[in-house]
Formats: C-alpha cells, structure tokens, sequence
C-alpha cells in the first residue's frame, strides 16, 4: 500500500514536470522541469530495485539537462526573467493525436489480458546486469559502441565548421593551429 | 503497485512528450519532447520487465534506451548547430525548404 | 554576535584616478585588520571611495552603493593618514542598529527603483540588465531575413506579437554572428569601473557574446580633482626627490604585479608581492625590498604552471607576423611584463632612476588605452582581464595629463 | 567477512553536524592559512569563519532585475543538499548511514547534480558576471567529469563490487592508492573541481567580479559558501574510502582514523591550492581529454589486467 502512495506521488511529479515543460515561461525552467521529469522516473526504477539503472539515468539526464539548457538559451536566447512565450503549431492537430495516442495506450494497458510473471529477479540486480552485458548479452553492447562512437564522429563532423586546413594552414605546417581560443596544449 | 497503473504513468509521459515533439517549432524543444517520450519508454520498459519476465534482458534494453537517447541528443545538437550556422535559425519550418 | 560580524566586514573599494597609494594603504589596512575586500557590492558591508571622484564616477558610487545588501555605511577617504579612523568610525556606524533600521525602511523593497540611477550610467560589473532577448521569435519578422517568405506561414500560428511584455523594462539582446560563425545573442556589458583588480576609473564597454568580447570601447572616468598625493600629477607638480620617486615606481611596479598574479588566480604570489607593495608604500628602505622583489621574480620564472596559463595572453602583438598564422616572435605577453616589472622594480630600488614623470611615460598610457579595445576584441573575459591587467594602465596619468602630440 | 555496517537511521540527525564541523574545520584552515600569508595572528585566521558566518547571517539577501527567484533559491540552497546526500554513504570507520550496493554510483551522480545546481545559481541571478561563472563551471566540469568518471571506476574494478563497503573491505592487505596513484590523483583534482575550489574556482573567480556568488548575499551567499566546504569535505571522506583504506589504521579507532584521514586530505587540498594559479576552463579542457583522459584509461587497464591475473 504504502509503495502504491509514493509510486502515484513520484508519478505525478514525473506527469507534472512534464507537462510544465511545455507550459513554462522560461528556456531554463523548461528543462530543468525536465530534469525533474527524469529523476523522478529515476526514482521509480529504485523502487523496482533497479538500484545501477535508476542511479545512472538520474546521472545521465541531470547531466544532458544541465548541457541542454546550455543549447536552449545559446539557440533561443531567453531571458531568466519570464518572458511569456509560446512557440508552437499546430497547436491543437498535436493536442488531439496525443489525447488520442494516450487513451489508445492506457485502453490497451488497461484492458490487455497480461500474462502471469514468469521468473524472478536475481538477489542482486546489478551483478546480473552485469553478467548478461559480459555474457549473453554481449553482442548487444559491442553493437551500442561503435555505434556511439560513430555518432560522436558524426555530431563532431556536423557541428564543427573548421577543418584542419582552417587551423594548420594550408599546407598544414604551421606550428601551432590558428584557433580562436588557445587550448591546453602546445600543439 | 499493479502493471497497469505504471503503464498508464508511462504512457502518460509518452503522449505529452508526443504533444511536445509535434508542436514545438524549435529544434531543441522538439528534442524535449522526443525525450520526454523515451523517458515513457523508459518507464514502460520497466514495467513490463518487473512483472512479466524479470530476467537480466530486460536490463540490457534499459541501457540500450537510455544509449538511444544519448545518439538523439547528440545527434540532434549537432543538427541543431548545423541549421543555426547554415540559416540563423533553428526552426523547424524554416529546415523544410528542401522539400518545398 | 552584531560585534562578531563587523570584525571581519568586507569592504567595496573604489579607486579613484590618481589616489592608488590611498588605495593601497587601505588594502595594508584591511590586510591587517582582518577585514577583507570585496568583490562585488553583493558581498560588501561597507563602499570606501578613495579620492574625489569626477560626476560619472560619483554616479556610478550611487549604483554601486544601492547594490549593498546592507547593513550598510559608506565613506569617502582622500588622505593616506584618514584611513585608520574612517574604518573605525565605518564598523560602528555597522553596529547602529537603529540606525541600520532606518536605512533600511527607506530603501524601497524593489530591486529595479533603488538602482534607477545606475541603470543609464552602466555602473559596475553588476549591471543585471541586457541578458534579456527574444531573438527567436522576431527573426522570422525581419524582412532583411532571406527565409522570412518560409516563415510567413509558421508566424500566423503562432499565438505572439510583437510588443510583448519585457521583464523589468530590460530591452531583448538582438544577434550577431559569433567567431566561430554561429549566429549568438549580444550583450551590452561595461566592465570596470568598480571591478577587483581593475585600473581605477577605467570602463571597457563591451559587446559581449556568451563571454567572448566582440568589439569593445575603452574610456577613464576622471576624478574631481587632481589627487594630492602624486598618483596623479601634470607637468606643473614639484619634482620630488629621486628617493621618494623610486619609492613610487616600486609601488608601481609591484602593485601592477599583485593585480596580474591575482587575476591569475595564484593567491600565494599575489599575496607576497601585495606585501612587498604595502612595505613599500609604508616606507621601507628600498634596499631590503629589493632582495624580496628579486626573489618573488625567481619564484614567478620558474613557475612552469603560470607559464602555461598566460600563455598566448599577449598585450602587444608584435609586427613581424610569420606567415604561418602561429604567435609571432616579438609579442609581449602578460607574462613578460610581469617579469619586466619585478626586474625593474628591483633595479629602481638599487638605485637605478624611472621614468615615471617623463612625457613618454603619460604618451605610453594614452597608447595603451587607444590599444586597448583591439588587444581583448576576440578574446574572453578572462583573457581580457588579465591583458587589461597586463598594460597596467595608470589612468590618473590619463585623466590629467594632456593628449600628446603625436 | 565486512565489518562496514549500516547504522540506525537515527544517526541521520548527526551526520549534517559531523559534516559540518569537518567542514568548519576546513574553513578554520583556510583562515589560517590567508592570516598567515597577511601577517596576522593564527586566531583571528581561525575565527575567521566564525566570523564570517556572523556576518553573513546579519545581511540581508538581494534581489536582482528581474532575477528567476525560484531557481536561484533552489541553486543556492542545492550544493549544500548535495553534499549531504552524499554523505550517506560515506563510511565512518565502520559506519554508514545507507550502504547501498551502487554507492559509488550515487557518489557520481550527486557530483554530476552540482553542474545542475552551479549553473542554476549563475543563471538565476540575471547578471552577466554571474551567468559568465555559470558557463564557467559547466566548460570545466565537461573537462573534468570522464577522468572523474574513470577514477571512480578504478577501485570498483579491483574491489569487484560497487558498494563502498566492499571497496573499504578490498584494501585489508594494500591501500589502492599504492597501485593506482592516478585514479587516486584525478579524483582528488576532480573533487576540487567540483567545489569550484583553489585551481578550479574559476566559476567564482576574482576576474568576474566572484562569478556565481557576485549577486548573492546574506543566507544565500552563506549556503554556497557552505556548500563548497562541504562538498570538499565529502570529496575528502569519499577519497579515503576509495583509496586509503578508510578507517584502517594502528592504535586509534577506526572511525577516528577516517575522520583523521579526511582532515588531512582536507588540509593538503586548502593549502595547495593556495600555492597554484588558478586552471581556466579553456585551458584545461584540451588538457583533460587528450592528457588526462588516456592516462586514467590506462590506469584502469592495468587494474583490469591485474586483477584478471589474480583471478
């Protein structure tokens, strides 16, 4: 009884976040509205006993929140103070599709005949998360890794405007590159 | 807690990060969106994982989700510095040029 | 506990051109006291005015002024030997409650009307105003705009005009586009004249985007009058001995040193020179400093970190430019000068003469000034301090001194 | 076999005033440390946080133009939340308040929760300077958070297991700082990066006119001030169960020897970071990716590899 009160509490702070993305005046507070959001559904995983996983997507989105407000205001440019704002279109085909979407999908939660549980989770969670990523599993992660590392390289390829003969020159010998802000190292 | 009611949350946050990612008309609010859907997903994964078949794959698709979502916002960042250098703009009505 | 708070107020000092030894002398006070300067009116008790400032600088003392939290006293010192007893007088002026109470009830609550004053002046670092913008929304309504056509549609959906309610009257930033060619925000911000570590009366007004300084105009904001006790003097003022001269250029010296490693963040350092600098201004034999100065500049040289970290912070670029595009050969960095200072600083107090009231000295900081806005345009903030910091601008020189023919 | 043990929740209530008196502690050197370099008596350095707190208790908070009140509050008041939330798991000889089995998880994504809540404080004020010290921090703890990253997973690889009990149990025969002083160097940096401390307070930086705190006084400025100690001070405690043993140590009791440990930490931290210029993000950056990066990579391969070897 007592994990149905803070499920349903953690759930609507989790609804309520969210829709404040959409709602709220302000670049920032939108997302860190939806920082919430995250860290709430984070909380769920705990109560599941997914201690790595909640742990992790709590550290994953606080910290993708905290880079994307960064994106937010340098593309949006808002001001702290609150500026009403509202950017949207087709403001209401969006509202019925996803009124729609919601009820198609809680009609099927609701109303599907699910099967009885099969199995029962390992004693510690985190060790067999582990075991099956090492074991099993892992063709799935090699998959995931270059898959990341191909997306860093293409995201880098994309976002960067100056290639290397912007900043060795064009006969790449200079000394050390002509960037706008000197890095670290004297290369 | 029950199956459904989770499901039901899940599905909740789905359909306003739906709401989000089809109104918004700039790049990193459609992003917002999109992620406040697989944040459903995420929730919804879980559920099914806790109590229909909890076995370690379940966990496994949780990482992969939550990988997913790291390519779309890296991928979606660099899109999104891509069109601001290229049109001074990040809306999306403004990337549809192409297909005018 | 009131009686715990005041022992360690911190102080907002305000420099005015051509009163640095009074300055100084406050800072040794401070030092010794343990109180402790501040680094912006947020975090001051009490606003100390070194000098007579000119009209602009009074105004922007009354913005700063506004801006402390409060309990809150304020002061004016023109003389070294007033120093002492305006502390004093300031920490029980702090401990007046009732007093403190009614400042208080007459401030008004609101934190945009009480500043009103400043608002055009752009007083000091603080000036809250100008992150305000709105670019994403107008840019579709700028007919210069090439897609402007594409977005005719997108703009009768959306549900805002143009004439929208500002946030604290603050006008919106408009765009320009960034070094690395990204279309950014700009923002308006001045720097100085009430900054830590800053030439007293200078403001850099700055266009800012994000902390990278697009283009940037330099002025001095004069004092009322000519200070008294030689940081400021014309031509007409009497020749002083040659003793009490090098006296004041290893002040100089090791003041422009103290503001240097400061700002490089390197306390310990900063923290020696400061102590040479207040021996000095409270007149110790220059031979003795000389032995400390001499040290400080074997400690600063062989500091490979200090290296690393001013590296590439150059305050004069040079002209013989490789065509490589990398640094060039004869560029002076921040670094130089302040091994440059001590090492002069070392010889003046040996004996050696300076050249501090030479006509070429005031035409160096006019130069200087003029050089200023090209040297930090392109840069950071950070780097932008410590340049500033680097051509030890003495503004009291400029304030007073005739333009010089050129 | 571990003789770390969770404690009755009760010790909640005492966790925030050790912390604090630890951290107070550390502000009490720092004073020290700043009377000595000005000449003055080590008292009044001692006094010197007493007194400030005072101080800071009697001024009253500001408000700015148009500011976001509501998430500069939650910026100023969340380092302080953060640090105590890390101190759950923190072991104190053979204490802990909530041995759970990712503890070292948690420890990071608390850390990561400080890039949330610094750059809150920078926005919230509505002031360049301070949004400067916002952007500041972020560029720094971008630089700083993947060799952070990978020096937390060091130990976790040699102790098997995430549970900071464990990794304490791990170091009976040898402290892991003796075979991995690079994860043990890089997390230490990583903690004073993360307080915006010494080297690494750029985001509070004398340049910006103090960065996040140029608008903030009163109770608001005390918090952060806090905050910063006692996210050091975590950081310290945190060092000394991952790397020096916890509370393992002749003669004492154990939880005396972590607290002893911690303070000496603590000490080495304030004092050096008097000693060193301060680290630009700028600079630091292509630094920590293409120095410090492949360096703690490697550190945690030669752990992997010997402990594979031992089996």
């Amino acid at each position: 009884m007592l994990s149905i009160i803070i499920f349903s509490a953690v759930a609507a702070i989790a609804l309520a976040s969210g829709v404040a993305v959409f709602r709220v005046d302000s670049m920032a507070r939108a997302t860190y509205a939806l920082a919430i959001s995250f860290v709430a559904v984070g909380v769920m995983l705990l109560m599941f006993d997914l201690d790595y996983i909640g742990v992790i997507t709590i550290l994953m989105m606080v910290m993708e929140m905290a880079i994307m407000a960064i994106y937010m205001i340098m593309f949006m440019g808002m001001n702290p103070a609150l500026m009403p704002m509202s950017m949207v279109h087709n403001k209401r085909w969006s509202a019925i599709l996803a009124v729609g979407a919601f009820l198609l999908l809680a009609g099927c939660a609701l109303l599907i005949p699910w099967p009885e549980r099969t199995g029962s989770p390992a004693v510690d969670l985190t060790v067999s998360l582990g075991e099956a990523i090492m074991g099993s599993k892992m063709l799935v992660m090699l998959t995931v890794s270059p898959i990341l590392f191909a997306t860093i390289v293409a995201a880098l390829v994309l976002a960067n405007p100056r290639g290397r003969y912007d900043r060795w020159g064009d006969a790449l010998r200079r000394s050390t590159p002509d960037d706008p802000q000197q890095g670290g190292l004297s290369r | 807690m029950t199956l459904q009611l989770v499901l039901v949350v899940a599905a909740g946050l789905f359909c306003v990060g739906l709401y989000g990612a089809l109104s918004q008309q700039v790049v990193v609010m459609v992003m917002m969106g999109l992620e406040l859907m697989l944040n459903g997903v995420i929730l919804a994964v879980t559920a099914f994982w806790w109590f229909l078949a909890p076995n370690a794959d379940g966990q496994v698709l949780l990482l992969v989700v939550i990988a997913a979502m790291t390519v779309e916002m890296t991928m979606g960042f660099a899109i999104a510095t891509l069109l601001h250098r290229s049109r001074g703009s990040d809306m999306t009505d403004t990337a549809t040029d192409l297909s005018q | 506990m009131a009686r715990r708070a005041v022992q360690g107020s911190h102080v907002l000092v305000v420099e005015v051109p051509g009163w640095s030894e009074t300055r100084m002398r406050v800072e040794a006070e401070l030092a010794r006291s343990g109180w402790v300067a501040a680094l912006s009116p947020a975090d001051a008790d009490i606003l100390l005015v070194c000098g007579a400032p000119g009209q602009e600088l009074a105004a922007v003392c009354e913005g700063v002024w506004a801006q402390l939290p409060g309990p809150r006293a304020r002061a004016t010192v023109l003389t070294e030997g007033g120093v002492v007893s305006t502390l004093e007088q300031l920490a029980t002026e702090l401990l007046d409650e009732a007093r403190q109470r009614r400042d208080a009830r007459t401030r008004s609550r609101q934190p945009g009307e009480e500043g009103s004053a400043m608002q055009h002046i752009q007083s000091s670092a603080h000036e809250a105003h100008g992150t305000a913008h709105e670019e994403g929304h107008s840019r579709g309504h700028q007919p210069a705009e090439p897609d402007a056509d594409a977005d005719a549609d997108a703009d009768a959906d959306m549900d805002m005009d143009m004439d929208m309610p500002m946030p604290g009257g603050i006008a919106l930033a408009s765009g320009g586009s960034d070094r690395d060619g990204l279309e950014m925000d700009v923002l308006n911000v001045p720097l100085g004249p009430v900054l830590p570590h800053w030439p007293a009366g200078l403001v850099v007004r700055c266009v800012l985007q994000g902390d990278v300084i697009v283009s940037a105009g330099a002025e001095v904001l004069p004092a009322a009058r000519q200070a008294n006790d030689g940081g400021g003097m014309g031509s007409s003022s009497i020749r002083r001995s040659t003793h009490e001269q090098g006296r004041r250029a290893v002040v100089r010296h090791s003041d422009a040193a103290v503001q240097v490693l400061a700002l490089a963040g390197w306390s310990s350092a900063a923290g020696r020179a400061g102590r040479i600098r207040d021996n000095a201004v409270s007149g110790a034999a220059l031979v003795d400093l000389a032995a400390a100065l001499e040290q400080l500049g074997r400690r600063i040289k062989r500091s490979r970190l200090l290296r690393w970290t001013l590296k590439g912070i150059v305050v004069a670029p040079g002209f013989d430019a490789p065509h490589d595009g990398g640094s060039r050969a004869d560029a002076v960095s921040v670094r130089d000068r302040l091994i440059e200072w001590l090492d002069e600083a070392v010889r003046i107090a040996r004996g050696a003469p300076d050249a501090y009231e030479s006509p070429e000295f005031a035409a160096a900081q006019h130069s200087n000034l003029a050089a200023l806005p090209g040297l930090i345009t392109g840069t950071d903030i950070a780097s932008a301090r410590l340049i500033v910091a680097g051509l030890a601008i003495d503004t009291a020189k400029i304030a007073y001194a005739p333009e010089p023919l050129s | 076999m571990t003789g770390i043990a969770a404690v009755n929740p009760i010790w909640v209530l005492l966790a925030p005033i050790a912390l604090g008196l630890v951290a107070l502690a550390g502000a009490a050197l720092n004073g020290i440390v700043v009377a000595h370099a000005q000449g003055r008596s080590v008292q009044s350095g001692m006094a010197s946080p007493i007194l400030e707190i005072a101080r800071l208790m009697r001024q009253r908070r500001r408000t700015t133009v148009a500011a976001d009140v509501l998430l500069w509050r939650i910026g100023c008041a969340g380092l302080v939340v953060v640090a105590l939330l890390k101190t759950a798991v923190i072991p104190v000889g053979a204490w802990v308040l909530a041995d759970i089995p990712v503890g070292v998880v948690w420890f990071n994504a608390l850390d990561v929760m400080v890039w949330a809540v610094v750059w809150l404080i920078g926005w919230g004020a509505n002031s360049a300077h301070s949004l400067a010290g916002g952007y500041r921090f972020l560029a720094q703890a971008v630089s700083y958070e993947l060799p952070l990253m990978f020096a937390l997973v060091t130990p976790v690889v040699a102790a098997h297991s995430l549970r900071v009990s464990d990794v304490v149990d791990a170091q009976r025969e040898l402290w892991f700082v003796v075979w991995m002083p690079v994860a043990f160097l890089v997390f230490c940096m990583s903690v004073v990066a993360f307080s915006s401390w010494g080297p690494f307070a750029t985001a509070a930086g004398a340049d910006i006119a103090g960065g996040i705190l140029t608008e903030v006084s009163g109770v608001d400025r005390l918090l952060i001030l806090a905050g910063r100690y006692a996210l050091l001070t975590t950081g310290a405690a945190f060092a000394v169960a991952l790397f020096l043993g916890g509370g393992a140590g002749p003669l004492l009791p154990d939880w005396l020897w972590t607290i002893l440990k911690t303070l000496l930490l603590l000490a080495t931290f304030i004092v050096v970071s008097h000693r060193i210029p301060i680290v630009r993000p700028d600079r630091l950056a292509e630094v920590a990716w293409v120095v410090g990066l492949p360096i703690v990579l490697l550190q945690t391969l030669f752990v992997s590899v010997v402990v594979a070897v031992k089996g």
